[in-house]
């Protein structure tokens, strides 16, 4: 084993949280409504710039401005939901190709409105260092961390116990079978869509202090949200979970043996290699939207 | 009637240097809009006809584009031998990647195609002996001088060369005609309405789609290489994901599915900005917006909305 | 000429198919019947290829053809439709019925002709340029089966053709299939919830129940069998 | 008489910039367009910034003074600037439109090492002067295009006096940082020609909008390099910088000029920048005149400390301008290329002088930031400075 490799996977699995939020967000939807979102990143990016104009502009609070920005993207997500998303059901290349055209409208829109350049947000009380042993890590890392595993529980009970989260699994299952035995089909798509827009404003939100704020900011997390659900298994949340860390950990690893050049490749040729072993993903029951 | 129009649109656009020959920058334009339709054609084929969506397209295109770079920068090949070969290299490329690719369908498909479209732009970007990497690669020739007898055409300045754009464009364009009205295209456009009844019917569908894939990609390479040679530098980004999707923006604004469609895109997507300057977010903000819309309430793109305006004016 | 042998399938912790067994000999019109989730359906799909089974082999023929690709299926004679009826809406109902006749082979001069004259025998020759999406269900369920006869095969596989299609069209349904069948006899194997319909038709009925054939027999025959009763009734 | 004439220019650019605020209103001059294609979107817009504020601040200049004196007649200068976006194909249409709808006399700009390639072949169609001020790709000069000048040192050549300081302190392994683009893959490719590659340790490349070094950090560490060299602009590089030593790793750091600021400061602080080394083209606060001068004008004018590819941009219009007098016309670019192809330019960032390939060779200095957030001049040995002289 080479010097350094329980290091990267420490360094992978951080990365990896990171990634899951997006994930999250995104197999919640697929799940669901059976749409590959790929505006998500554009949607985290806005909610990053969103908590950093709220933070200096109208609250001081970091948490407030968290909680604000995730309220903001909920809202946007059922106004793109209604407007954009349901229209278009049934006709997956369609609802693909619209997702690409919100990424260049929303994306050049907050290059309109706040500029190219990166803004940096920064919040003092999570600026300290944390020594473990030799390795040393930012707080706000771990506040990070501590955030999203705290998410990720509170999705799974939800999901679990809860009505509304019973509803949800059941109609990722069969959305007849719900309409069927009366749950609101229609209601529970503009929850998940809420959630998951929500989702994505926590993760810029979160990682907005960690790093800078800029345009492009979800491009990153998208492509390895994207990565992490094919992974796991599209529709599966904790195929999504297990997904973004393997994701994480792979990308670290693969800086010991690869060129660092060809990182991002790395990580796509692995889901490559892997969907061709297990064409279901990890976790996958079995493909959906196959005929 | 019809075709008298065409021919008429023809005619004038080959006549254009001489009548503009003082609108170098109009020439360039068209030049530039006719190279970003080739491969918008060969996505449309794909895209269009057969329902693939590869968001992987123009790392084809690039494919072809340094394989023409190299044999004639380096291997000192003249342009009429290295176009032939960069554009089959890029479609037995296009076969072998497809052949991977298309065990995958729908979403699994596209984000395949993506990864494939990643990977092809590192190699790119990183292979800085064979490709000159992120810097680019400047001092592409344009083709040599062609002379036929007595008939003789160069086509270093612009407008020889947008001629040669022009005629490229019309190959592709005639070769896309040529599939759709086979019983090949027959076949494509049944696998996109419904792939499994096309199997069942006795279609060999795998072998359907990868040739299909193999085909576009070719167009695509074939397209890259004249673009290069137009523009005299490669330069990695211009083969990139972000280009990629804006090959599918092109190709679904135009009308995917649609003879026209990539022309019609690819002239928009070109042409527009160019006209708009000024406003440069705002542009790529609009052309957004503009791409939702119609998959929203104009599915068939600008081809199918000139097509149904033009049935209404005829009623 | 059609072998199954022991086919089992699962779907999660759903058994589709339970060591089913089941051979046809001759040519003739055999009903497939049987309660709901019985298995028609997977038996179809394992016979044409289109779901390869978790154990058991299929023979055409003396072929092995388990899990092989529907075109190569094709080509061997099988043709088949779909309970959820399959066109494709986008071609004409010329351009359905010559897409088959493509895929066998037909030159295109031959194929508009034999296209007309088949949509002609089921009343549907007023709808030839229309799309298909623009026809009634009922009429594109004719137009499915219309475009798996005209290839003339020797396995034919029709799953429900009779459902969601109105008595009056049902009546010319009858009729053409027992013409086609006097005409090129083959193994036509019909799944059909309505009974009067299948059997008016069939010469013979297979039942299947729980994923494997409970009896099989003569209509009048299955009609009076206790187990099939039982198996309806339970 | 070359030699003095731009000096004379320059004095009296000053001279005519006082006089003119008394002046009141000019004699209407005719406009002269000037073209520049640079990044204002896309993910190089934070240096097309900079390559525009010193256009403008140029320009600005020139108008004020009562505009430009070519043959006679004045000329009030005015910037047609396109965006390229940094990619080929929008760059090649921009020349073309401003070789021949503008018709502009001469262009400067470009960023992008690719747009620039695809840009220059038009200029040359042409016969039109194209001034490249910012992109650093060695291969873009030496293509045999007489119309391409650039005023900035190449990447080679920015690196060489940092690679001698480093071969001279000893440093070794060398790490890389290093964006996977051409800043990144070029300085990466010219150290480890000047170093030797026996000096060169992990190399670690991220792609543009990657904010997460972990990996490259650990690495690091465990490569025991004895300093990282970071390729890249500031933003990513107060990124780095500031990962690196949150990890607690004690390595010499070595950055690009984009690090060399107090704008780059502002995002970090002094403690993690202390004994930071980069190459610098333009250290804002050496005690010369030139310099001085104009880091306080274009602080006047934008607010900020000057960067270096303000700097370079500015001298590249005003090379342009001096040119067009040199050759008294604003519309015979053949004579004006000429004009370029001989002048001998005081500029601010020093004497501009085009070689036969068009390549310039400004003087380029090594600069190292101090405990209390101020920088010294190592290198040239002749300008060396204590802190607050960078």
């Amino acid at each position: 084993m080479p010097e350094g490799f329980l290091e990267q996977v420490i360094n992978g699995l951080m990365m990896g949280s990171v990634y899951m939020l997006v994930a999250l967000g995104m197999v919640l939807i697929y799940g669901v409504m059976h749409v590959l979102n790929f505006a998500h990143g554009v949607l985290f990016t806005v909610g990053a710039y969103v908590c950093h104009l709220l933070l200096t502009r109208v609250t001081g609070s970091y948490a407030l401005a968290v909680v604000l920005s995730m309220g903001v993207l909920a809202v946007l997500g059922i106004a793109l939901e209604h407007a954009v998303f349901r229209p278009l059901r049934g006709n997956l290349r369609s609802q693909v190709i619209a997702s690409l055209g919100l990424i260049l409208a929303i994306e050049n829109t907050v290059v309109w409105i706040w500029g190219p350049n990166a803004l940096q947000m920064r919040i003092p009380a999570t600026q300290s260092i944390v020594a473990l042993g030799e390795l040393h890590f930012n707080l706000h890392l771990l506040v990070v961390i501590g955030v999203t595993f705290a998410v990720v529980a509170m999705l799974f009970l939800f999901l679990k116990t809860t009505k509304l989260g019973t509803a949800i699994r059941a109609t990722s299952q069969s959305a007849e079978a719900a309409l069927v035995v009366g749950i609101p089909v229609e209601s529970v798509h503009r929850f998940t869509f809420a959630l998951s827009t929500a989702l994505a404003a926590l993760g810029g939100a979160l990682l907005g202090p960690l790093f800078l704020v800029f345009p492009t900011m979800g491009d990153e997390p998208l492509v390895k949200g994207l990565a992490a659900i094919i992974l796991g298994g599209m529709g599966s949340v904790p195929g999504a979970v297990i997904g973004a860390l393997v994701i994480g950990v792979a990308e670290a690893l693969s800086t010991l043996y690869f060129p660092t050049d060809y990182r991002d490749s790395v990580a796509f040729m692995v889901i490559v290699l892997v969907l061709i072993a297990r064409p279901q993903g990890l976790f996958g029951v079995r493909m959906r939207g196959e005929d | 009637m019809k075709l008298a129009a065409v021919a008429a649109v023809i005619a004038f656009l080959y006549a254009l240097p001489a009548v503009a020959s003082g609108q170098p920058y109009v020439l360039h334009i068209i030049a530039l809009s006719c190279l970003y339709a080739i491969p918008a054609i060969g996505l449309n084929v794909m895209l269009g006809y057969t329902g693939l969506v590869s968001l992987g397209h123009m790392a084809f295109a690039g494919i072809g584009a340094y394989t023409a770079a190299v044999l004639m920068v380096d291997a000192k090949l003249s342009f009429w031998l290295a176009l032939p070969i960069a554009t089959i290299t890029a479609g037995a490329a296009g076969f072998a990647v497809g052949s991977i690719c298309l065990r995958f369908r729908t979403h699994y498909f596209m984000i395949v195609t993506l990864a494939f479209g990643l990977l092809l732009h590192q190699v790119m970007n990183n292979w800085d002996e064979v490709t000159r990497g992120a810097a680019g690669f400047p001092g592409i020739p344009r083709p040599a001088p062609l002379a036929i007898g007595d008939w003789s055409h160069s086509f270093g300045p612009l407008a020889g060369f947008y001629r040669l754009a022009l005629t490229g464009l019309l190959a592709a364009f005639a070769l896309q005609w040529a599939i759709v009205r086979s019983d090949f295209g027959k076949v494509l456009v049944a696998i996109r309405q419904d792939e499994k009844l096309a199997g069942f019917k006795g279609a060999n569908t795998m072998l359907y789609k990868t040739t299909v894939f193999a085909l576009g990609s070719a167009i695509a390479g074939f397209g890259g290489v004249l673009f290069v040679s137009f523009l005299r530098a490669a330069s990695p980004d211009a083969f990139s994901l972000a280009e990629s999707i804006n090959m599918v923006l092109i190709v679904i604004i135009g009308g995917a599915g649609y003879l026209a469609g990539p022309l019609i895109g690819a002239l928009v997507y070109i042409a527009v900005p160019e006209y708009l300057r000024a406003a440069n977010e705002l542009r790529l903000v609009l052309f957004g917006v503009l791409l939702v819309l119609i998959t929203l309430f104009a599915p068939q793109g600008l081809a199918g909305l000139l097509q149904s305006g033009w049935k209404r004016v005829r009623r | 000429m059609i072998e199954v042998r022991g086919a089992a399938k699962r779907y999660g912790g759903v058994v589709a198919l339970a060591d089913c067994s089941m051979a046809i000999e001759r040519p003739g019109i055999y009903g497939l019947i049987g309660p709901n989730g019985a298995g028609k359906t997977t038996l179809f799909d394992v016979i044409t290829g289109a779901t390869l089974p978790d154990a058991g082999r299929v023979r055409i023929e003396g072929r092995d053809v388990t899990g092989i690709a529907p075109h190569r299926l094709a080509a061997l004679g099988v043709a088949r439709s779909f309970q959820e009826c399959r066109v494709f809406p986008q071609f004409t109902c010329l351009e359905n019925l010559g897409f088959s006749l493509q895929m066998h082979r037909v030159g295109k001069t031959l194929r508009r002709e034999q296209a007309l004259r088949m949509l002609r025998l089921v009343n549907l020759e007023s709808y030839a340029d229309e799309p298909a999406a623009s026809l009634s269900f009922g009429q594109r369920r004719l137009l499915e089966i219309v475009g798996t006869f005209i290839v003339q095969p020797r396995f034919l596989l029709l799953d429900e053709p009779a459902s969601g299609v109105n008595p009056m069209l049902l009546e010319t349904l009858t009729g053409f299939l027992r013409a086609m069948y006097q005409q090129r006899p083959g193994v036509f194997l019909i799944v059909e919830h309505n009974m009067q319909f299948i059997m008016e038709l069939a010469q013979e009925l297979i039942v299947m129940h729980q994923g494997a054939v409970l009896d099989r027999g003569a209509p009048e025959a299955i009609q009076a069998s206790p187990r099939v009763i039982e198996a309806y009734l339970g | 008489m070359a030699r003095r004439f731009p000096r004379f220019s320059l004095f009296k650019l000053v001279l005519a910039a006082s006089l003119a605020l008394f002046a009141g209103a000019a004699v209407a001059q005719q406009k002269l367009s000037i073209g520049i294609v640079t990044a204002m979107t896309g993910p190089l817009a934070a240096p097309g910034k900079f390559q525009l504020n010193g256009f403008r601040l140029a320009e600005e200049e020139i108008n004020q003074a009562g505009g430009l004196a070519v043959g006679g007649r004045k000329y009030l200068v005015e910037l047609k600037v396109y965006d390229t976006r940094g990619n080929a194909a929008e760059g090649a249409s921009a020349m073309q439109r401003l070789a021949s709808v503008d018709n502009v006399p001469v262009v400067l700009g470009e960023v992008l090492a690719g747009a620039a390639a695809a840009e220059a072949p038009i200029a040359q169609d042409n016969g039109l002067p194209f001034i490249l001020t910012v992109s650093t790709a060695p291969n873009l000069t030496g293509q045999g295009n007489p119309f391409l000048f650039r005023v900035n040192a190449h990447n080679d050549h920015l690196t060489v006096a940092l690679a001698e300081f480093v071969a001279r302190q000893g440093w070794g392994p060398v790490a890389f940082i290093a964006w996977n683009n051409d800043t990144g893959r070029n300085g990466v490719n010219a150290m480890r020609k000047l170093l030797g590659a026996n000096k060169i340790g992990y190399v670690g490349y991220f792609n543009v909008g990657d904010v997460d070094f972990s990996s490259h950090v650990t690495n690091i560490r465990t490569g025991r390099a004895q300093a990282v060299m970071l390729l890249m602009d500031e933003e990513p590089g107060s990124l780095a910088i500031k990962q690196i030593r949150d990890a607690g790793l004690k390595v010499h750091l070595i950055g690009t000029l984009a690090m060399g600021s107090d704008r780059f400061l502002k995002r970090l602080d002094a403690q993690k920048l202390d004994g930071m080394v980069q190459y610098n083209a333009f250290p804002p606060n050496v005690d010369l005149p030139r310099i001085k001068n104009f880091a306080q004008r274009y602080k006047a004018k934008f607010g900020e400390e000057a960067h270096g590819f303000a700097a370079q941009s500015y001298d590249g219009l005003m090379i342009a301008a001096a040119a067009m007098q040199k050759a008294g016309s604003v519309s015979n670019r053949k004579a004006i290329r000429d004009a370029l192809a001989s002048i001998r330019h005081e500029g601010v960032i020093g004497t501009i002088q085009f070689d036969k390939t068009g390549q310039a060779k400004p003087p380029v200095y090594v600069t190292q930031w101090c405990s209390d957030g101020r920088r010294r001049v190592l290198y040239p040995e002749s300008m060396k400075a204590d802190c607050g002289a960078g």
